[in-house]
């Protein structure tokens, strides 16, 4: 009777898995546990994590650690995933002026388009020219109502710009309905005497005319040359309940524009490929160019310095020089990141097409021998450095009911994903390749605009739902649920997220359905893209409809809906392929620990 | 034939003109009506309580002297939703913003 | 001082625009109309509506059509957009009896596996053996609950399903909580003593297990093989409420199943692509074969025989033999089609991808002249054929305002989308694509599941709301709406479209979300593939990037967010794109029968 | 301390017990609690629009002997949104569901 511990040290977490080969040489399971890792995954500190996780496991079964005979460790790849993104699109600059927002109260419907004319010169107005009156927040909205019915009388008053929230207050007292924008903070840049057009939606729809270049050229008379100008501005003044549009020439505006630049995949030659033409065109040509040896990225561009910061940044942390950090692969997506408009007149961004890219480093050796000494030494147990990674998860992941060889297994983690296969003579054939579930996080956070990775992490991990009154909140799927009692004002009218412990108010007001698309579409290009190439890198022929089985462990295959997006891309090759269920128990974790427990009765028999 | 205009309602004893002036203004600009009704009854959880439940729209003010309260139905009494007492004109627009929130089911204004 | 019609004539519209010249010899515009076109475009039965449309425009302007000295009629080009659609999955075969099913009000939560036993065979259980219960509504909630109670002391009841919809009311009056599924129609369809596992999600999550293959396997210790067989089960699981999966080995099920064929697209040579590659490829396909002459398909497969009807239906029309009748494009697009899955208990379907393709169908010169003459006839008023269709949209499209030459129109149809440009020195090149508004709600229907197709294309051209009380409706854009009086009950809990007269019901149960992405993302693949690969075509060496204008016109043109997604693609080519607005006046509409009035001037000068 | 319950409010006048249980069983089945209560009113629309301005919920049913009626806050006394008389069983589930419906706000099924 001899119990083993299986140990996989991951970058996120370490787990364990305790066997015990009775007289019979049979192997029984006993117990498991998963603690945080300490210290960066292949250093020593990586000890005091390892420890914690048996004494979990063999609190478990109320057992004394040094009962264990046997440590074994896991041999970890040398290679390690690392996530940066940057849009690759150029600051936009226009020509023109303009306020979009959505003000949750404007007022009056339609369009105007006229001379901008502060309310206190409107005794200097002339009869015949429309305009289009502002109005600060000192003054009160019933005056502001005063003097607009006064004056309409003699003037053509077209429309109005509020700075205080008063659209509808104003509105009410309006002897004539003119559109009315409102919440205008920066009121007082707003240049007098010069040309305006504003349009109001009607409550639910969104502005048709000034997200139109034409609608645009039509209400401020603009010639092709200004109509080419005012073009970014109409494309972000999309979705916009309200928007105004000045018409400023600049004269040039000119900006120092970092360009996004070229990316260099050296293996038997060297093949270079804008970022300009998409992730679907870089992944091509990573693809043609075979195996890698390291990617770099034009000096001076936006991916030039992004992958320069990823090499320092793993020297810095391995103590290896930045030369002798090789790059050798990358996952490129696209998406979308929000870029400052320069002319606009509160701060407004739009969404431009952006490339998200995550990198796989390639170090040295990994000292994993040197955590096997020091466990060693602190424990007096036998330990071995007894298995790669990858083969060990293979192994493992062969522990769930309904599989065969041959058998391939993907390893969701944080900055890798990982594959292997073991054919039915035991061979084994694995990978590794940039971006998973920290890209996921980080592209949710990019695409909604999130101040903290926090929130883009929580997204990823909960379901939504949204609180519609004190008694009840809308589940994502539509379900209702009801609360015992009346919930705090806070939630009220929130979208939040359904965290086991405590409900997450998301603090950006973004809309539900919004937030479970992005999520959604994040998981999607990230997993499914990398779920295809590492098995297509792997499969016999590398033609994937030679691979039956495909069993997805790893702590992003605990994601709610990843599994069942692979489960459906991957039918398409006639693949069986869901979430693990490492000896039938455990769910898609501990397939590591659970292997380097298996082969040693494999290497015993 | 409607009997109940769906409306906030508004139950006041000897309100603070102002205060109320700029309650009303808060709701109104976020276009939702109200009714306003004079009461005997001088306290602030009660007056909240009752408009709130005689409201068709389950959304209720008092305002009491200078003592202002929004309260919506099912809530017991006494637990108004948001209670300020001598609030500032821009409290009192956040306190109407927040009835009239309370029936459009948006978030809360913070005071 | 002349009075000259513009008069255009298209499939689904009929057109016309009134233009005087005055004694300087400039052209005002007076009066314009559109009414449905009578008959199939290019025949004589066209004349009623000609007439009809002419009598608007001149009512509007109080004077007798018989004042018009000149009628212009379009040149119309001898094509014509067809539309069909045809999955090309297989009809899936399972080895497994399932049930998949989203009842409002399951009961219990959790799993279960078992052997399926009648409610009334009870007294036959055996100790120690998990059981599923199975009971018809012929048995009362609280008989069924009574009967449970008692024999859950004896046996091991681990589920129960139900036909009628009272698990929650057999729940209550459990003494121990098992997962029960309700509302199982086909309930006699169940086999006795076969094993079965069930699943009920808890509120607001769908089943965790039984979408998953190896979740199956773990529950109904299935071997490779069998879980294998058992994957087409959980992909149509996934996203359920409550799920029962019954092992019910078939032997060899066999089914005569159409392929999805070859399509074969002839031009210089043939270029032969299959279906199963997906709408990408065939695309790609078809843009490297260059000037195509005619496409077909492979014969007795589900393409073959969709090309053949469409050549068929369209030499019907034409009075040609189909032989005479080439395609000259395709547009493929990916989408996902409702396949029945054999071995379901309920006729339960899944969504599987399919391919729709639109094709553009050469006939014979279309007799305009014949048309030119019947009206002159009829009239008394001289008519000329005056101009190709394309020609004329893009000199209308000309006088939008904020455009210049070189410009590019499209012409979003029903049928087809049509792109013409006219550069600096006048010169006009045109192209004519396959796909455009009828595409869009055949996918709409076929995604959704829709029985009609009119309310696909309402779906396509009204926004959403969903009314949430009997007061008031949350719009699509999150933004509430309330009604002045309790809306009837009928609308209750409903998702409603946005008709301007009534708002519609959507009779299916889809939540509000889907809907609006199936809508936007139909659109997307119609209209962004087809904008990019004819302004390829028609553009300056081929390259977007020489066209600074496009401006949109067309029935399609009105859609609330088409032209949104092409100004927002487009600006990637720092194009200027948006709807149009024909004379500053007319919107998207009348271009056409604007540039046969202008061409007629512009011949004069 | 809850005052009041969120539960749908039956309110009746010497109804018929098999009318009232399937009535309740239609309610339980959806998730939905309700609360009985005896009334010396026989009018129906009473009932009904009584049950449902006393409801937490708004929504309330009406049983007079062996007629039914299912009626939400807000809409005038006589306008029931549902009345059946001599209902089936099946009518009776499909009332109370539809009670339950209002407060999910489902659509309503059809009698
Ligand atoms: N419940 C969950 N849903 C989705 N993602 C999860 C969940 N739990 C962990 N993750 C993700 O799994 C990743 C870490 O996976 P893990 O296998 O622990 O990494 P490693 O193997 O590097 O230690 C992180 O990106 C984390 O966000
Ligand atoms: N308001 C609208 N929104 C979206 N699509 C529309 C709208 N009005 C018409 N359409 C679509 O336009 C198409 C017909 O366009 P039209 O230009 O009239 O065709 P044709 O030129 O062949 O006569 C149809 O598919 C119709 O559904
Ligand atoms: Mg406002
Ligand atoms: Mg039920």
């Amino acid at each position: 009777m001899k119990l083993i511990a299986g140990v996989d040290i991951g970058n996120s977490t370490t787990e364990v898995c305790i066997g015990e080969i009775g007289g019979d040489g049979k192997m029984r399971f006993l117990s498991s546990s998963s603690v945080m890792t300490t210290g960066m995954k292949g250093t020593v500190a990586n000890t005091a994590g390892v420890i914690h996780a048996l004494d979990a496991a063999m609190g478990k079964i109320n057992r004394p650690v040094s009962e264990i005979s046997l440590i074994r460790i896991n041999e970890a790849a040398p290679v390690i995933g690392d996530t940066a993104m940057e849009t690759i699109t150029e600051t936009i600059i226009t020509e023109s002026s303009m306020i979009g927002h959505n003000p949750s109260t404007p007022a009056g419907a339609g369009q105007a388009a006229g001379t901008i004319i502060y309310i206190g010169h409107l005794p200097e107005g002339k009869p015949g020219i429309p305009y289009i009156v502002t109005a600060s927040s000192l003054s009160a909205y019933d005056e502001v109502a005063d003097v607009i019915n006064r004056y309409a009388k003699k003037l053509d008053i077209a429309g109005l710009i509020l700075q205080a929230d008063e659209a509808v207050l104003v509105e009410n007292r309006l002897e004539h309905k003119i559109p009315i924008v409102d919440e205008v903070k920066s009121i007082n840049s707003i240049p007098e005497w010069k040309m305006a057009a504003i349009e109001v939606a009607l409550p639910g729809q969104s502005v048709r005319m000034l997200s139109n270049p034409y609608g645009i050229a039509t209400l401020l008379k603009l010639d092709a040359d200004e109509t080419k100008a005012a073009t970014p501005i109409a494309k972000s003044l999309i979705g916009k309940r309200s928007a105004v549009v000045i018409r400023t020439p600049h004269g040039n505006v000119k900006e120092n524009v970092l360009p996004a630049g070229e990316l260099y995949v050296k293996s038997d030659q060297v093949y270079p490929v804008n970022i300009d033409s998409g992730a679907d065109r870089i992944m091509e040509v990573l693809g043609q160019a075979g195996e890698v040896i390291d990617i770099s990225g034009q000096p001076d561009t936006n991916i030039g310095n992004m992958l320069i910061n990823i090499k320092n940044g793993m020297g810095n942390l391995m103590g290896e020089e930045s030369g002798e950090i090789r790059i050798t692969d990358i996952l490129a997506v696209d998406t979308l990141a929000p870029v400052q408009i320069s002319g606009s007149l509160a701060g407004e961004s739009c969404m431009e097409k952006a490339v998200g890219v995550a990198a796989m480093v390639k170090t040295k050796h990994l000292p994993m021998e040197k955590i096997a000494d020091e466990l060693k030494r602190r424990l007096h147990i036998y330990v071995k450095v007894a298995g790669v990674e990858a083969v060990m998860a293979a192994l493992g992941a062969l522990t769930t009911p309904g599989t065969r060889l041959p058998l391939a297994m993907l390893d969701l983690g944080g900055g890798s994903t990982d594959a292997a296969v073991i054919d039915s003579d035991g061979r084994v054939k694995t990978t590794h390749k940039a971006g998973a579930g920290e890209l996921v996080s980080m592209i949710i956070q990019t695409e909604l605009g999130l101040s903290s990775r926090h929130t883009a992490e929580q997204i990823k991990k909960y379901p939504l739902a949204k609180v519609e009154s004190l008694f009840h909140m809308r589940l994502e799927n539509g379900a209702m649920h009801f609360f015992e009692n009346a919930i705090e004002p806070k939630y009220f009218g929130n979208v939040v997220l359904l965290h086991p412990e405590e409900m997450v108010i998301i603090d950006e007001d973004i809309p539900l359905e919004k937030i479970a698309a992005v999520r959604k579409d994040a998981k999607r290009k990230v997993f499914v893209r990398n779920a295809l190439r590492a098995l297509t890198e792997i499969a016999p022929g590398h033609n994937l409809r030679n691979i039956p089985n495909v069993v997805l462990v790893g702590g992003s295959a605990e994601d709610f809906e990843v599994p069942e997006m692979l489960m459906e891309e991957l039918a398409n090759y006639k693949i069986v392929c869901g979430r693990g269920n490492i000896r039938a128990s455990e769910g898609p974790r501990n397939a590591v620990a659970t292997g380097l427990v298996l082969s040693y009765t494999g290497g015993q028999q | 034939m409607i009997i109940n205009r769906p409306s906030i309602r508004i139950y006041t004893c000897h309100a603070d003109r102002d205060i109320l002036k700029e309650i009303c203004a808060g709701i109104e600009e976020e276009g939702v009506l109200y009714e306003i009704e004079e009461r005997q009854e001088t306290e602030l959880d009660v007056l909240c309580y009752d408009a709130a439940n005689e409201s068709v729209l389950g959304t209720g003010v008092g305002v009491a002297f200078s003592e202002t309260g929004m309260q919506m139905k099912g809530v017991p009494k006494g637990r108004n939703l948001f209670e300020v007492s001598n609030p500032t004109s821009g409290q009192c627009r956040i306190l109407g913003a927040n009835a009239a929130r309370a029936v459009k089911r948006m978030p809360f204004r913070i005071f």
